[in-house]
């Protein structure tokens, strides 16, 4: 099944994502929501930004996605949308959704995509605090 | 032969633009390029860590670069 | 935080369920989705009958959440919603929805609190097939 | 002393109706009860699991039963 994969730097619509992996075929749907804390690091965290290499998240999304699929020959569906740009506390950051016929296979599944997309899809995020900005994880 | 290099996050930061051009005789490699921006950029040897994407794929130090690969810096990524 | 816990007649409202657990304090919601499959044990499914005690339903419910609140104190907050009546191919039949401040806890709460769910929480599924009906795991 | 257990999903198909009352003297604890529903209903026994449960509590064998109890027999649950 085609995957509904996504950056996108419009509010994420939830729904629409769990929507397209709900069939009857599978009866389990796991799915994370990523938003932006209050907090980072015991710092307070007033906005966050994330910049995307579009081109190379999605071909590494791509490649998250049939890793699932080979792991788990019985996923259904999956969709992953990622928001990019200027995001308020709050807003949903990413969010993953998979449909399997069972569901202890759904929760490892959207877990070993959002732990995938972490370490290889080409997405940074800057985060912004009352008095300075980082990179998350850039540096040691 | 000729490179061009998309920078971004904090390596964009580093080298003060978003790509750079580095005109011939460039890199042939991806480890002789990552040590030719190391030299010049001290502060990238700072970061957890600086991969080298070529068409859009991770790429090893002993792949070869051409003039019409898609050639982009990866500073430590932190989506989700 | 007090829980958002329910067994309803009507269709679940999947949104209502995720934006009760959404808080800036915590970056990470995790749900689970159970929706009516069109087959169970190679027999095609036609609908669904959920039967429920609702006063220990919800009794049990309140004791496992408990027991998840015990065994990771950074969960944030909690959403069960169940439906009971009767069911058609796709509908939703719970939501289970965690918001933690980090990930890999908001996995393992939601799957703690749906596998013991299932265990527990006095609710009854019958089954229509084309040819009769049976009452799930009824009989060894 | 009088008891009245209320009866769900396949329990209720066994025996046929929504409530059971029984007349005084009844079954004093648990594991009385449900020898006694078994020795009346046997397609009790084939079930895969049989609990009771007293005041909305899953409740021992040995747990004493009261008039004022709310009693009720727990075939297999299937939530979810």
């Amino acid at each position: 099944m085609t995957p509904h994969l996504s950056i996108t730097d419009q509010p994420i619509d939830v729904a629409a994502a769990l929507a397209a992996v709900q069939t009857e075929a599978a009866g389990a749907v796991n799915s994370f929501i990523g938003t932006v804390r209050n907090q980072s690091g015991g710092r307070r965290v007033r906005r966050l930004h994330y910049e995307s290499y579009d081109s190379m998240a999605l071909t590494q999304l791509g490649h998250v996605v049939a890793q699932a699929y080979a792991k788990w020959p019985m996923l259904e569906k999956v969709a992953v949308v990622h928001r990019k740009g200027t995001l308020a506390l709050g807003d949903v950051a990413v969010v993953v959704a998979v449909a399997t016929p069972h569901r202890a296979e759904s929760f490892a599944a959207c877990q070993f995509i959002i732990d995938t997309l972490k370490q290889v899809v080409t997405i940074w995020k800057r985060e912004e605090y009352e008095d300075g900005t980082e990179w998350v994880a850039a540096h040691p | 032969m000729a490179l061009k290099i998309a920078l971004f996050g904090i390596t964009r930061d580093i080298v003060g633009q978003p790509t750079l051009e580095l005109p011939a005789p460039a890199p042939a490699t991806v480890g002789a390029l990552l040590d030719h921006l190391r030299a010049n950029y001290p502060a990238l040897g700072q970061l957890r860590s600086c991969a080298v994407a070529v068409n859009n794929e991770y790429a090893p130090a002993d792949q070869a670069l051409g003039p019409n690969d898609e050639i982009a810096l990866i500073p430590p990524v932190a989506g989700g």
